[in-house]
């Protein structure tokens, strides 16, 4: 069970910014491992100089995140089995995001647009006040809930090609949030996130192409949550509020 | 490169669409069936005030709309933005409009070319 | 040498922070709060801001006292007999007390939406060891909306933001009688940086990961307390490291091995066992697999020890009996965290081991978190005191955010009596810098064996079960272990994102902390709480309880030493509570542990 | 070659529906000169008309009205999708919208041939 069954051919991308090439190492296979263990691997025992990003190692933090075969997963928590259909491994830095060596992003993009779409809580009431009570079936707490799970890992930001298009595009997470803030009863700047949400970069750039629902680990939906935007922001439009 | 405006005018303009491009695949269907000519084009739509705004009011929604969604799309393909970007919506809306009103008004108002 | 020394950066700020967890985080937001209008205000990470370090991590939840019978006078009993008499009672108090504040603060200023009851008012479960339904949380995600929430008001704020920066040196004044600033590396480029600042806080988490299972994140390698140690401070109850029965056993070449299985597995019903198929836990205890965590983590080792052990050496969790489907609908997170790794929990038999989960010692403070130089401030798992020798779940994150707002509101004030930045003893600058290119003057060795003969020291001699021969024999050969590490290099290639340059870096760390770990363990000579000694089983006098204190001296050698704990709220067979008060308010108290009880962690 | 990223059915969707913009908006300034040929030279637009008489043209036609079903019945499933209540049958949805594309057109196919 602990011996491994054979060895595996990994490629993975090595390089500066925005240069680099793929490189291919073989890593002995085990029956319980991650991409993430793979990648460590390499690390730890075939080419020290391997840079990538982990924190948690159980998908809670989002640091992990990687292009897999080509498409954006979380590595810590994605079986090789689950991705080695050809057997072929293909590890590249997370899409849409400046590489800063082998398979490390720099996120701070993802986050920046985080705040650029008012994404932060805008407070009610402070430490002073009683919390306030929300029933846990109220209709807008269940909108807020769906989406409230993010753990900010931009997997869906690299599924989205209108990201990859659409520089000032704010992106599926930062929406999401922004739509998780519209629904809290207790956030008092409902009107400057709609107003965040509805320039150049908004809600109204994106054009449903779904990757972002489709590869989020969370199981989130950011596709509905934007939806919700553009309904929200239609609705105030018609009403002459934007 | 929308903002809730743009979109809400995309938006408007294919609902606007939807069922005049509906009508007329509907007609050229009934149309054809008997084989298509200048003539009997021009016999349904010579002078008639009705054809006339129908035809209008998709000339003026379709030019509006696929400016505004080619803009998108060369933005996204292209990251042109900018002035650039304006000009080349306002191109290709005023385009359109031309060429299509060019279009409407030779089968319905205008006689036809001097024989 | 001046070549060292102009290599590296200089930059100045006013109030620096090292750490993005709970601790860290609130800090920056008090600060920013208190300090007066144009102080500056860094936060520098070895991660990545609030995505690092375990408040995120925190699955169960948080303990506040909020009223419907439970008192801040209730949590801090519990708080203090969890701890078995040894924690800071005036930490411990203003700990229950601040819960209180902050718990409002998270919810109505930072923005977090934690679960409700049915009226709206806040969901409060009860955790193993708690005498009120007192766990506030947000489903068994809980860190996850702490953090993120904290990390976005950060974010949002003029604070300046130095990621991936790892602090390796305190550095203090040449007279050494304050702290002048904390030297750094740059982690993305490589270059050194040192910073000034007029106060410190060290927020850095501890993280007992030199054990061969643990559950802290990857990003916790003691770097603080050896920092401090290295500084001349004190720290106390190193000894005291909690283990969580069950972290996830699936092989050393996985780093999935030691993450945690919530208890509330064993609480709804699981099954421990045995590699021989057969149930054990009531061998060890009546309550059987409901057993508190250290009993239960104690009768897994000793399993393990009898060679009754599964195929990796741990034992076997079993919920297959409960029904698949049952527990697929109510472990629903687990199950599929699991699955994704190639575990089938429903309906199969998972191996579990007992995981260094969380480090009850620390740099010894006052309750406004000044440690003892001027301007340095420690909070959070840095900071010792506030648990004793174990600590409550849910507690954790309560003491980092409780602590963290308190540091920042005490440097916010503190600036305005240091009106200079000051100069760091060059000297010790230059000492760190060299002592941290050490490796790359030695040829380049795999170090993922070396940090696994540390970790296989610490599990084998200073873990769940202790005795004074194996921690001495332990120590030896983390000695040999240390000189190893001295002497292994680090390939010069690229000092840029240069991970294994890190690993070398975290293995000094831990091995400074672990020899530290051993001698408290040795110093020790009873059981209490997280520490078990088989060869001094028993709790000692309770009325005389002494915690463990080390320093280490200009010399360089660790001194260790016995200090008597001040009851200053409260001695060992009294109450602050009221004559009449029941023993307990939760309807189902433990060992029958509830399904509210279910990521208790 | 499809990335892998863009293998899932609403992207696919999406594609369907940006090209069918892109040809409807090449198309329709052709579709437009060739009205206005009724303007200025009825010969040629007569000409024109009965070069549409091959079957070639036919079909062409025929994915014309595709495109154009393509694109609507794709546009109006977006317009519900962003307005009307949300269901969890977006793919379904996209492919229902597609098989509609489909029905019309073929429909036309038959009517004209
Ligand atoms: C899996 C798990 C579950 C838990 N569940 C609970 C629970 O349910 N309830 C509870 O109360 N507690 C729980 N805890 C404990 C709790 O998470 C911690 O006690 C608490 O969050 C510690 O907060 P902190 O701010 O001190 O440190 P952390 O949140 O760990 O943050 C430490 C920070 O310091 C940074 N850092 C480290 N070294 C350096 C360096 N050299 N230079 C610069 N920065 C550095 C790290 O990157 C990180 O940002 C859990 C812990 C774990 C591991
Ligand atoms: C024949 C005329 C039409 C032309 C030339 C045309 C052209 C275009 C173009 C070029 C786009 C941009 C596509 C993109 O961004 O990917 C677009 C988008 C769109 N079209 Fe049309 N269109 C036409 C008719 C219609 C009709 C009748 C409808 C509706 C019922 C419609 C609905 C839409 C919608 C909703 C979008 C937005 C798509 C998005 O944001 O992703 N269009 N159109
Ligand atoms: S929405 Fe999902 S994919 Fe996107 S950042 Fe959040 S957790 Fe990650
Ligand atoms: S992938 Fe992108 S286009 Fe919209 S639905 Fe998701 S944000
Ligand atoms: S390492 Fe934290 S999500 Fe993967």
């Amino acid at each position: 069970m602990n011996s491994p069954i054979k060895t595996r051919h990994v490629a993975v991308w090595r390089g500066e910014g925005e240069i680099g090439h793929f490189e291919t190492y073989d890593v002995p296979a085990y029956d319980n491992q991650t991409v993430l263990d793979v990648v460590s691997h390499i690390q730890h025992y075939i080419d020290p100089s391997l840079s990538y990003r982990f924190a948690c190692r159980v998908g809670m933090c989002g640091s992990c995140a990687m292009m897999v075969n080509g498409e954006p997963r979380w590595t810590c928590r994605t079986h090789v089995n689950k991705v080695v259909g050809q057997d072929v491994l293909e590890i590249a830095p997370l899409r849409n995001l400046p590489v800063i060596k082998d398979l490390a992003t720099n996120m701070d993009p993802f986050f920046e647009k985080w705040v650029k779409a008012e994404a932060v809580h805008h407070s009610s009431s402070s430490r002073d006040d009683d919390m306030t009570a929300v029933l846990p079936n109220d209709a807008e707490r269940k909108k807020a809930d769906a989406g409230i799970e993010c753990i900010n890992c931009a997997v869906c930001y690299a599924a989205c090609d209108t990201v990859a298009g659409n520089a000032d595009y704010l992106g599926p997470a930062a929406l999401q949030r922004a739509w998780t803030l519209y629904n809290d009863a207790r956030d008092a700047g409902k009107q400057t996130i709609l107003e965040a949400v509805s320039g150049v970069g908004g809600c109204h750039n994106c054009h449903a192409q779904g990757g972002c629902s489709h590869y989020c680990p969370s199981e989130l939906n950011p596709m509905q949550a934007i939806a919700g935007l553009k309904q929200a922001a239609t609705r105030a439009l018609l009403k002459g509020k934007l | 490169m929308l903002t809730v405006r743009l979109y809400m005018l995309q938006r408007v303009t294919a609902l606007l669409m939807a069922p005049l491009v509906v009508g007329h695949i509907g007609v050229m269907i009934y149309a054809v069936q008997g084989g298509l000519s200048a003539a009997e084009i021009l016999g349904r739509t010579q002078g008639s005030v009705f054809w006339f705004s129908f035809y209008g009011l998709f000339v003026l929604a379709v030019s509006v709309h696929a400016a505004i969604g080619l803009r998108t799309i060369l933005h996204e393909v292209t990251g042109l933005s900018g002035r650039l970007l304006m000009f080349f919506t306002w191109g290709t809306a005023l385009s359109l409009c031309v060429l299509g009103m060019r279009a409407i008004l030779a089968v319905t108002f205008l006689v036809r070319g001097v024989s | 040498m001046t070549t060292l020394l102009e290599s590296c950066e200089r930059h100045d700020t006013d109030i620096l922070i090292l750490g993005s967890g709970g601790a860290g985080l609130f800090a920056a937001l008090h600060a920013q709060q208190t300090a007066p209008a144009g102080t500056k205000i860094s936060l520098a990470v070895k991660g990545l801001i609030g995505k690092s370090g375990c408040t995120r991590m925190v699955q169960g939840g948080y303990n506040v006292a909020l009223g419907g019978g439970d008192t801040v006078e209730r949590h801090f009993m519990d708080t203090v007999i969890g701890g078995k008499w040894l924690p800071d009672q005036d930490m411990a108090w203003r700990l229950c007390e601040q819960a209180v504040v902050r718990i409002r603060e998270l919810e109505n200023e930072v923005g977090c939406f934690f679960d409700r009851n049915a009226d709206g008012s806040l969901h409060q479960k009860a955790f193993a060891g708690q005498t009120a339904d007192r766990t506030v949380h947000k489903g068994d995600l809980t860190g996850i909306e702490i953090i993120s929430r904290l990390m976005e008001q950060v974010l949002s704020q003029p604070i300046e933001k130095l990621q991936e920066h790892r602090a390796i040196a305190f550095v203090p004044t040449k007279d050494k009688s304050a702290l002048a600033g904390v030297l750094f590396i740059d982690m993305r480029s490589g270059g050194f940086r040192f910073v000034r600042a007029k106060t410190v806080l060290m927020a850095t988490g501890g993280g007992p990961t030199m054990y061969k299972y643990h559950t802290p994140s990857g990003d916790k390698t003691m770097d603080g307390l050896s920092m401090a140690l290295r500084l001349g401070l004190e720290v106390r109850d190193m000894e005291m490291v909690q283990f969580h029965p069950t972290g996830l056993l699936a092989g050393e070449h996985t780093r999935m091995t030691g993450t945690v299985l919530e208890e509330g597995l064993r609480g709804a019903g699981g099954h421990l066992l045995n590699g021989g198929d057969r149930r054990f836990m009531y061998d060890y205890d009546s309550s059987g697999e409901r057993a508190t965590r250290d009993v239960v983590s104690r009768a897994i080792y000793a399993e393990m020890r009898k060679s009754n052990a599964s195929p990796n050496g741990g034992v076997f969790i079993s919920m297959a009996h409960l029904g698949p489907e049952h527990v697929r609908t109510q472990f629903k997170g687990m199950v599929k965290r699991c699955a994704d790794s190639g575990f089938d929990l429903a309906a199969g038999k998972v191996e579990v081991v007992p995981t260094a989960h969380y480090f009850m010692g620390g740099v010894i403070v006052d309750t406004d978190t000044r440690a003892g130089i001027e301007g340095l401030y420690v909070a959070g798992e840095d900071a010792g005191g506030a648990h004793g020798s174990n600590r409550l779940g849910g507690n954790g994150v309560a003491n980092s955010t409780v602590y963290g707002g308190i540091a920042g509101d005490v440097m916010g004030r503190d600036i305005q009596k240091f009106s200079q930045l000051r100069d760091p003893d060059n000297e010790v600058l230059e000492q760190e810098i060299a002592a941290a290119l050490l490796p790359f003057s030695f040829p380049s060795v795999p170090l993922q064996p070396i940090r696994q003969t540390l970790q296989n020291i610490m599990w084998d001699h200073v873990g769940v079960l202790r005795t004074q021969a194996g921690m001495e024999a332990g120590l030896e050969k983390l000695d040999d272990l240390s000189v190893e590490v001295m002497a292994s290099g680090v390939s010069q290639d690229s000092r840029a994102f240069n991970l294994t340059w890190h690993d070398w870096l975290n293995l000094r760390s831990l091995c400074d902390v672990s020899h530290v770990i051993a001698k408290a363990g040795i110093a020790r000579e009873n059981s209490r709480g997280a520490h078990f000694r088989e060869d001094f089983p028993d709790v000692g006098d309770l009325q005389n309880s002494y915690f463990t204190v080390a320093k280490k001296t200009e010399g360089g050698s660790l001194e260790l030493s016995r200090r008597d704990v001040a009851f200053t709220i409260v001695s060992p067979g009294e109450t602050i509570l009221p004559e009449d008060a029941p023993t307990t308010l939760v309807a189902s108290p433990p060992p029958q542990m509830t399904e509210a009880s279910a990521s208790q962690i | 070659m499809i990335r892998p990223h863009r293998r899932h059915p609403l992207f696919l969707a999406f594609l369907l529906h940006r090209t069918s913009g892109i040809l409807l908006a090449l198309f329709l300034p052709v579709h437009f000169w060739v009205l206005s040929l009724a303007l200025t030279d009825a010969a040629a637009f007569d000409e024109f008309i009965r070069f549409t008489d091959l079957a070639v043209v036919k079909l062409a036609e025929g994915m014309l009205v595709f495109l154009l079903a393509v694109h609507i019945f794709g546009g109006l499933r977006l317009m519900a999708l962003e307005w009307l209540p949300w269901t969890a049958m977006q793919k379904q949805l996209a492919a229902g919208a597609i098989a509609l594309s489909c029905f019309v057109s073929i429909t036309f196919l038959l009517q004209v041939i």
